[in-house]
């Protein structure tokens, strides 16, 4: 029989991912070994602290992990000094959100010549799933043992803010929440990384992804609230692309 | 017999080690021990290695960080190599039957139980709760802490969101704590707390 | 009257209530390894008490949202690691050492630089004590040692931060913050708020360098305020040192000189240093600043070989060294996020006593 | 007539049963099993014939578990 | 070959020159008095030279900016007043510290807490030496006193920064800074990127503490990590310490301890100081980090007073007493960004001979 | 005759403002202190590090200045405790959107009930006139000699941005460009001071103000280059005003 | 008829010559002499009859110089 | 005479002092003097006080902070006490006449004069040029910098987007230049550079 789907080996070693069962960042890395596999030249990642920072012994590339919120601008630092190299940062959104709104704000202004993927968790996951930017109205986090009230603000629209700036070139947000969501991961993967080679400007992919952990539910019960809850509130789609107009 | 009771749970996050260690903790507290719980875990890994120390005494239970244990409770082989030589002369370990490697049992100055946690679990009705199971044999053996002090601990322990567990946990406590009662009278019983 | 209750809960568990008891009735912050449990248990217990919790985007937002709730009257705190007072210390010597707000930050030590490791350290001595953000100021800062005393000094904290006008950091660690313990602390109290004055112009101005300073560039007017922050840090170093010691009296053959959950490691590796017939002491400093410098001396004086004792590369052991006139004897130190247990202690001293050929006299 | 038939390999060291894979194979030939791996985490098991070599479970599973393979195979007589 | 002209500019220029002759490839900051000058002349400089100069939106952009810049091998720097380098601390201990990247930044000292005085200050001493950012880490740190050693120093920060693998510190002031004085500087070097080599796994993995660490929570190979670093540091600490000194050789009657431009002030005052008929010698730490302990401790061997000066409440004092085993008899210090003349220099310091009756034998 | 116009004179004490001719930053205090004698009470300010900080002495209430770039949340901390009492932070553009952009964010993210004032003059004034968010493309600063020019990204419409957020309660745009421009201004910060009154949220005044010595033009010439091209890039106006739909 | 006259006072010590009360007053009553004020700067002076005291020279001064007066005339025999 | 000459220029921010401070170091240098030059603000204002310090030398000029001026040059009432008493006995103040209160001129051990720096200004072309007049003034009085050096530091310190008030500023220097040739030739002369 043919074989027609496996993952890449040198992304599991040596013994597999660290994540909880269920958790979307497997499915995120899997997509990005796969989409970096069949391109010419392997990305340069800068990888923010979170849960986040246990992709990095699995990167399909050099990685360097930053202080938490900031990778985008280190990422920046790096592209200017070396335009020729395909430069990505990887962050979560309590970093890209919340501790370093500011610096992915100015990335964005800039219009920095990097890709930015985006893991939407909804909560601070890594410190134990903390209130973020992102979580839902009314859910429960440890800091909001009651749920996330009106004196915490709704959950902010940063990706629909951002894609407002000219210097974001293209923006997709993507959920994991079923097979067809993962294969949609792998496809704004592969674009974004287009747009960067094609000097376009910022490109930032969102992922909506599954905590169980720190959402308190099994991992079929986490897609269903992407389905049902999350993707109410975050819509997925292609939320800009500039490249477009470009041609 | 020292006057403090050093013991140490070793196993991987997933298991619920921790929330075994700090239903002792707190029970015992109830209990009138002064107890000192702390919880060593592998950097940077999701249900990664933990060690959960507790030291219990009638009067100052000493430091965090030990290296006396009279009782350890293995529940994987992770961390087992790290502890098990920290056992003092004349110490039991307990350990899962299902996820120790027989080879590693070395020592011959320590008596060596195996708890059949799987199967306790499940006949309790919750394969999940073999760290309750295992919370209760050590309640038992060491006289750590009463039935009574365990009820009491485990409304301490479970977090609000979690309340619907409290029964099956306790149920899970019973069965170790009746099976330690059965079957291990004598081990240990130089060590006991009074 | 208040009623005092018994309780059983980490270090972490046990800042907030002591921080009820203080009467404090803010706290904003974010989480971060290993004071994350503080924000969780204020996340609880504030609001349940009438209190305001406000989980903030960062560490930046949370500071000066503390310091905005201190200067409309209210006692007001915030918790993070030493990686987060870094953050913190631009707003620190702004509100802290320029406006004289008073506020307290709890920081539970980890080790390393960067995002380092997560074990237990003592990476926050030099920061705490001396070079939290640029500027000529001094914060006190506390070094508790057990899960009681991490509560009894957030009460004290309060209080000096309110008597001098500036932030005190309580400055514990990772064996403090997760390790659990009983401690007695009293009931939550409501506190008035404290009235804020400065009045001046308009309205009150602050900070005060802003107001003497506002029209006439006026350098001397300038050094005359920093003169009365001189003034201010002399008679803190002079009334508010404090120590403890525990071991032999008088003169003894090993001083060991630590500080935090160290101290209370090597307070109980005592016993086994005796078993080697060494006369033996800790000489623990509660403020890390102001260092109890006449204390450290005073011991030092009595004692053969003095020990410095870290859980750094040596922060503290310049301290020590500046009081005693000499370079300690002994440094022992582990790094990585690792503790010693009392019998790696004790192996540890004695090896270098016995490198030393000291003979014991006890 | 030809009818796609398919397997999958199974990495159960790498598995965590979190279960997505048997909901989401159209087959329901996946199921969990009793079996704890060396990471204490419960296993899945092709449990039934009929797999397709869809990749609905390679793609959705975030531990990278599954090799998939499959083949068009001609059955019956094929009426004219 | 390099040709060298001979300018007349701001210190804040002359850090510029010196960049562009060091063949630093990139700049990213934020202005703050009194550093702003260095940007505007990058602004005006780095582009003109075929080098990237990128004006961030505050002091975190621009240290991450860096770093960035540097992990691709190119020297990169940037520029504040220790106001910003409080925003800079976080990432410096990660860059510094834990991923040991290379780097510079120059850091304009004015005086105090918070926003302060834009006067001339050494507020940032305690902060650069040792305190600047949480965690276990040191950064080289270099003190210019004129414009000409300002450009010096900058080259040879860089040239540091590459040896060892960390972050270095040019810790001016506003004197020096907005001074300005003939230097002489060599032309710009283009200079290829270094190798970045630290390669494992799938490919380079930053930081090595993350690198051991990853699978095992393996304290103790953290610890061995730390040990390097702990050696690294050593060997800094043994080979990089630089001081200067002027006036009489051999024994004297007064030792003046000061660095940068209070050290030139000082050293100016000398024939003041001489015509009462005193033996006199300023001693000045070049790094202040590591401190050039062995050469103030054998200085002061032979002298009969220790005068400490600085332009703050007391930082470098303390590592002056650890040096010399007792505190200095005299401290002579201003504040609120005040700096004194030479004649005032020299008063002040009289006076405080005059108080100890000190008898001159010149 | 009847006196019809007079400022007022605390506002001036005691030397009057200590601002360069032609700044826009006097007609702004005026216009508060205007407002403010109106009001029943006097509110609180925080004041943010720049030009803007030259205000202090002349504010109608007590003020605290904080740190660059942080009032908001400053202001917000002050406001969660004294509910009963108004406040404002008084920011520059390069404190709001630059340096404090993520602070300023979440402050909106929150609705802390606080009003905001913005001084828009397109520089970092006080250090000198350098790049600042909102510099128009192709203008000259001090750190972009050549102009601002793409690699620095077009001027950032966060107010835009802000609006978008259901916390903002009130978001307006008014302009130093005219007699009729500092009468709208007045009117925007009695409007915002109202909406805080009213607990509807966070309300926001952005002035474009205008910077006669960085931009290195006479004040008429500035005023008519707000009006010319400031303008067509910030428009003014109501951006939000969700009072509206809570009535 | 009724007619608006008005007038202004100007503090001239806190006027900066910044010309936008000269540009704006729409009588051009307002202009700049070669007086220079403590502060160093030029300053603005009424240089003739006809203010209506509109107070848009008021309205537009950055340092709050004006105070305007004004009141209302009544002019020539009145048609009725 | 000392080896160093050692001069302030006070006055107001807007009043262009910083550049008559720059231009004549600029000049001195390309004159083939060493020179250094320090300014002092009034904090926190905008064309607040102004110092500007300027030494030169042949050789080592030494530190930026002075005590010794030979030479004050004061543009306006402020700072104007800050800076008189540290002229020394002998020295020389040139003050705008326009702007000094002439009560303020109480020292007896120095020489006096007064730069009708306003009507040289405006007979130069340009009323705001005050300060260029004062820079020409100092240059001659002081033999700093010649004609020619001016013209290049003039280059260097006015920057490049308003490269176009070049001319102008060299007309009013030399109007104060010739003016201090004709009416000081003597004021300064124990004094002056060679
Ligand atoms: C400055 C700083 N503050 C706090 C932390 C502690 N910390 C580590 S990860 C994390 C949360 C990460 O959340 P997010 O970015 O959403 O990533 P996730 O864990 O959800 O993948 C925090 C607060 C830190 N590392 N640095
Ligand atoms: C953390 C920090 N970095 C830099 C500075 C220096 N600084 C003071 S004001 C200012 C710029 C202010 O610009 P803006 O906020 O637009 O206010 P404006 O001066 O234009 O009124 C800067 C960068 C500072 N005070 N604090
Ligand atoms: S805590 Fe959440 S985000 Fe982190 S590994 Fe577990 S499931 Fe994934
Ligand atoms: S390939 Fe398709 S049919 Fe086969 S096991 Fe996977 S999901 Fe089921
Ligand atoms: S999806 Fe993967 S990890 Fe989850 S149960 Fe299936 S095989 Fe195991
Ligand atoms: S520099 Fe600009 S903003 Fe600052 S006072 Fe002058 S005109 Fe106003
Ligand atoms: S009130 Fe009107 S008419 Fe009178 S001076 Fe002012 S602008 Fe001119
Ligand atoms: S607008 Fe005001 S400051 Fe400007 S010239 Fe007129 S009166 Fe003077
Ligand atoms: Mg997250
Ligand atoms: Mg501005």
């Amino acid at each position: 029989m043919k074989l027609v789907a496996q993952p890449d080996e040198s992304a599991l070693a040596p013994h597999g991912f660290d994540f909880c069962p269920g958790c979307g960042y497997g499915s995120v890395l899997l997509a990005l070994t796969d989409v970096v596999r069949t391109m010419p030249q392997q990305p340069v990642f800068m990888v923010d602290i979170g849960c986040v920072d246990f992709m990095t012994a699995h990167m399909p590339g050099d990685v360097l992990m930053g202080p938490h919120g900031r990778t985008s601008v280190l990422a920046s630092g790096y592209k200017r000094m070396r335009p020729e190299r395909l430069v990505c940062a990887v962050q979560g959104d309590g970093g890209f959100m919340g501790l370093g709104a500011a610096e992915s704000l100015h990335t964005a202004v800039r219009g920095e010549q990097i890709t930015i993927i985006v893991l939407n968790n909804g909560v601070l996951a890594d410190t134990g799933g903390q209130l973020a930017a992102t979580t839902l109205a009314g859910k429960a986090t440890s800091t909001t043992p009651e749920g996330r009230a009106p004196q915490h603000g709704p959950p902010l629209p940063f990706l629909e803010m951002l894609a407002t700036l000219t210097g974001v070139a293209y923006a997709e947000r993507v959920a994991i929440d079923s097979a067809l969501g993962v294969r949609r991961v792998r496809r704004a993967i592969a674009k974004a990384f287009e747009v960067q080679a094609a000097g376009a400007g910022l490109s930032i992919v969102e992922v909506l992804s599954p905590c169980p952990t720190h959402w308190r539910m099994d991992s079929v019960q986490a897609w269903e609230y992407i389905t049902e809850s999350v993707r109410t509130v975050y819509p997925t789609g292609v939320l800009v692309d500039r490249t477009k107009v470009v041609q | 017999m020292s006057e403090v009771l050093s013991i140490v749970l070793t196993g991987r996050g997933g298991q619920g080690v921790k929330l075994s260690s700090e239903l002792l903790a707190w029970s015992a507290s109830a209990d009138g021990y002064n107890p000192i719980q702390y919880s060593v875990y592998g950097a940077l890994i999701r249900g990664g290695e933990i060690a959960c120390s507790l030291a219990a005494s009638r009067e100052d239970p000493g430091v965090p960080l030990r290296s006396d244990y009279a009782l350890m409770c293995a529940m994987h082989n992770d961390w087992f190599d790290r502890y098990y030589p920290l056992l003092v002369p004349g110490g039991l370990l307990a350990y899962d039957v299902a996820n120790i490697t027989p080879s590693s049992l070395t020592r011959s100055d320590i008596e060596h139980v195996a708890i059949p946690v799987a199967e306790m679990a499940i006949g309790a009705g919750d394969p999940r709760a073999g760290n309750m199971v295992v919370a209760g044999v050590v309640a038992n053996v060491t006289g750590l802490a009463s039935r009574d002090a365990l009820e009491k601990g485990m409304t301490e322990v479970v977090p609000a969101h979690r309340a619907d567990r409290i029964s099956r946990n306790l149920a899970a406590v019973e069965t170790g704590y009746t099976w330690a009662e059965r079957e291990l009278r004598d081990s240990f019983a130089a060590w006991r707390l009074q | 009257m208040t009623t005092v209750a018994k309780r059983f809960g980490s270090g972490n568990e046990a800042v907030i209530d002591a921080a009820l008891a203080a009467g404090c009735h803010f706290f904003a912050g974010y989480p971060v390894t290993p004071a994350t449990e503080i924000l969780e248990s204020a996340a609880e217990k504030f609001p349940a008490n009438n209190r305001v919790m406000v989980p903030t985007e960062g560490e930046i937002a949370a500071i000066h949202m503390v310091a905005g709730a201190s200067l409309a009257g209210y006692r007001a705190m915030t918790a993070t690691a030493p990686l987060g007072l870094s953050l913190m210390s631009e707003a620190l010597s702004f509100f802290s050492g320029m406006t004289e707000l008073p506020g307290v930050v709890v920081v539970q030590q980890r080790w390393g630089p960067g995002d380092g490791s997560l074990g237990p350290g003592q990476d926050g001595y030099n920061q705490a004590t001396r070079g939290c953000g640029h500027g000529d100021f001094k914060m006190i800062v506390l070094a508790p040692s057990t899960v009681q005393e991490l509560a009894d000094l957030t009460i004290l904290a309060f209080d000096l931060a309110d008597t001098y006008g500036l932030f005190v950091l309580v400055l514990g660690d990772q064996l403090l913050a997760i390790a659990s313990e009983q401690y007695v602390v009293s009931e939550p109290v409501e506190r008035e708020p404290r009235d804020v004055e400065y009045g001046r112009g308009n309205g009150l101005v602050l900070p005060e360098l802003v107001a003497v300073d506002e029209t006439a560039g006026d350098f001397a007017a300038l050094e005359r305020v920093g003169r009365r922050w001189e003034q201010k840090f002399a008679a803190i170093e002079r009334d508010e040192a404090r120590s403890a010691r525990v071991g032999d009296e008088g003169a003894v053959d090993v001083l060991i000189v630590a500080y935090g959950s160290l101290a209370r490691i090597a307070e109980y590796s005592l016993t086994q240093l005796r078993e080697r017939g060494l006369r033996v002491a800790v000489v623990r400093p509660i403020t890390l600043w102001p260092f109890p410098r006449e204390a450290v001396r005073s011991a030092a004086s009595e004692a053969t070989l003095v020990v410095v004792a870290e859980l750094s590369m040596g922060q503290m052991i310049h301290d020590v060294a500046e009081a005693i006139g000499r370079r300690p004897e002994i440094f022992v130190n582990w790094l990585g996020g690792r503790a010693p247990s009392t019998g790696e202690f004790a192996t540890r001293v004695l090896a270098h006593c016995d490198e030393l050929q000291l003979e014991g006299t006890a | 007539m030809a009818k796609t038939v398919g397997t999958v390999t199974i990495a159960a060291q790498l598995c965590k049963g979190c279960d997505l894979c048997v909901v989401v194979c159209p087959e329901h030939v996946l199921a969990m099993t009793e079996a704890i791996n060396d990471k204490g985490w419960p296993v899945v098991a092709l449990v039934a014939e009929g797999c397709t070599g869809c990749t609905l479970c390679a793609d959705v599973c975030p531990d990278g578990v599954f090799a998939v393979y499959r083949e068009e195979r001609s059955v019956g007589g094929g009426r004219r």
